[in-house]
Formats: C-alpha cells, structure tokens, sequence
C-alpha cells in the first residue's frame, strides 16, 4: 500500500531524488506537509497544484494504494 | 490539434505544414526563442525541466479549448525541454483559420496558457554564475 | 527591416532565418494564404495586380513606423503578385522582439496596415465562371 | 509638356491601357474628371487615392512636368 510521489525543478533540488515511494496518506495536504518539513521545500501549499496520475487533480482529491502525486510549483514555461 | 514534448530541436516547417488546408485564409505562428538576457541579467542558456506526461496532458486541453473558444481550423503546439542554446526555438505554436481575427486571437491565447499551465521550468544560467529556476 | 513585392512563391524559411537574434526571446508571424472560399462563394484562384514602386515604398513607411510604435527588435513582410493558387502564401509577416506582447502586437498592426495601405489588388475567379477585382 | 497616368486593376480595365501619356493638367482632380468620362470609370474621386512619382500625394498637389501619376482604387492585398 504506497504512493509513488514525483519532483520537478526546485522541489527535485531539494529533495534530492527525483521520486520517492510513502505510504498511502490519508490526505495531499498531510503528505505535502510531512514532505515539506522532510524536504525543507520552501513552497506553502498554496503555492502548489498537485497531480494525479498524470492529470491536475484537486487538493481533496483522496490518495489511493499505487497513485503517482506530483506537486507542481509555478511553471515557467515558453 | 496536436501538442508534444521533445528533448529535440523543434522542426517548424515540419508542423507548420501539417496546418495547411485549403479553406484556410490565415496562419498566425509564434516562437518563443532561448533569448540572452532577463530583467537586465546576462544569460548564458537554460534548462527545461518537465513532467512529460501531465505536459502533454494538459497541453491537449488547452488546444481543445482553443478549437471551441475560436473560430479556427487547427491549432498545434511543441515545446522543447532539456538544455537549449541561446537562440535555440523554445516553443512553437500555430493555428490557421479562415480569417485573421481569430488566427491571431488563439495563437495568442494558446501560449499564454501553456506559459501559465503546461508543468515545465526554466532554469536559467546567467554570466555570473549563478543559476535559478524561474517561477512564473 | 524589409518590405518586397515578389512575382514567385515566398520563401518564409529564408525571411524568418533573416530575423533571428539572440536578443529576442518572441517571434510572431502571419501568412495570408489564398483560400478556396470567399463570402460563401467557391474560389479557384486569384491574381494580384500591384503597383510595385508605391508599394515597396508605402510597405517600407509601415513596417518604419512599426518600428517606433512598438518595442520590438525587427519586422519584415514580403507579399507575392500576379497568379496564385488555392493554398499559396501570398503574403508573409515576421516581427521579433524581446517579449511576446510587443511581437503580436506589431506584427497585427503590420498586416492591418499593410491590407489597408498597400497598392495591391485581388481578382478572384470564382467556380461558376466569374472574376471579380475585390476593393477592401 | 505632359504626364504619364498609370492604370492598375479596374481602372486598367475600364481604360484598355495600363498608362497613358497626356498634358500636364491644372490639377489632379481635373486630370481624373477627364479620364472618368473618357473611360467610363466606375469611381467618384472621393473613392481613390492618387499617388505622384511612386509616392501617394494630396489632391491638391500641382502636377509638373514628367510627372507619373496614379490613381488608386481601394487596395485588397493580403
């Protein structure tokens, strides 16, 4: 029963791996949170979107046993 | 309608052709080219990182929502990642239409949304050495 | 900065290569291109009467004053004369600048005044037989 | 003593030549009443611009001598 979560960017630089498996969270906002503090990621929550599996998904969206969750920091594309 | 992801330098004519169609009128394109300053800085080159499969994702969405918010005919977008060069195509977008007016309205609309909603980040390298990933 | 008037198909890769500088960071272009349909009305293909001389001088004073109305780094326009067909590109615009708004915003105007302003007309021949020198 | 008048488009067609030579006139909008009635054209003069040596001028402008004067239909390019 894990999740796979993903970094990108500034979150991959401070976490230094580019995915990590953890235990099935209860909620986004607690794994980001444990995360957060685990990590020093200087971003608040709601600086972020997050993604589910490929697509954005809702930040109370429930986490599900082997869900890939990204959290997406402002995009600097183009 | 197609948007991509590649590690490669973009082909432009190769995706400007796939727009033509004989009831099209009017082709509006933009670039976005790696360019050698920002906010006054010196920049050397960048990197594009990307979470390829939320890109492409997304950026499907935002083409789609282009065909029904614009009277256009096809509308296409390809966004390189990885390390680019000065100078080196970034972004490329294009949309024909059977007139102008809406030619120009979507291209512009499509890659302000990929700016605002497609996960890549740039990270810059200036003269002085320093680095940064840009946000937003 | 160059404003032509051609007799043969455009070449956009050679005009768009002319604009690149490592200074830009956006590159907006428009092509008119010569649709199958006018007003509802099936079209086979059209020629362009032009008067060469006053138009390479007036497209020169549009692409001049794009030059100091908006901040960009270029902007060129070629368009083409005499017969063209279904699908040509009769008319090529291409403007770089450091950032998009600026790139979009010339390379409209240009278009616009070059539609308004330049001596070129359109003769359509239409599927049922008739032809017809358009006027704005 | 005379002024080259060059057709384009309709005016070429209704006139059967692309120029034509003719006296310096007193002025461009007697010059273009002239040719309105000799070759049937469509256009009121408020319709037209009128261009002098490859450049556009006023109506007011006084032609000379050599002078190559056009007058232009509304434009369609693009």
């Amino acid at each position: 029963m894990s999740v796979t979560v993903l970094y990108f960017a500034a979150l991959r630089e401070a976490a230094g791996v580019s995915e990590e498996q953890l235990p099935v969270p209860d909620s986004l906002t607690e794994l980001y949170a444990l995360l957060r503090e685990r990590h020093g990621f200087k971003h608040a929550q709601n600086q972020l979107r997050v993604a589910c599996n490929g697509a954005f998904c809702d930040w109370r969206y429930v986490p599900a046993d082997d869900d890939v969750i990204a959290f997406i920091p402002p995009v600097s594309g183009g | 309608m197609q948007f991509r992801i590649t590690h490669s330098a973009i082909d432009n004519t190769a995706w400007r052709e796939a727009l033509c169609d004989a009831r099209c009128g009017a082709y509006a394109a933009f670039e976005g080219w790696v360019r050698n300053h920002h906010a006054g800085r010196p920049v050397l080159g960048l990197h594009y990182d990307c979470y390829p499969e939320l890109a492409e994702h997304e950026g499907g969405r935002i083409l789609a929502e282009a065909m029904t918010r614009f009277d256009i005919i096809d509308a296409r977008c390809i966004h390189r990642v990885g390390d680019c060069s000065i100078g080196d195509m970034a972004v490329w977008v294009g949309v024909s239409a059977a007139h102008r007016e809406a030619a120009f309205a979507a291209c512009r609309w499509v890659i302000d949304e990929v700016k605002a909603r497609v996960p890549i980040w740039k990270r810059e390298r200036y003269a002085d050495g320093d680095s940064l990933w840009r946000e937003a």
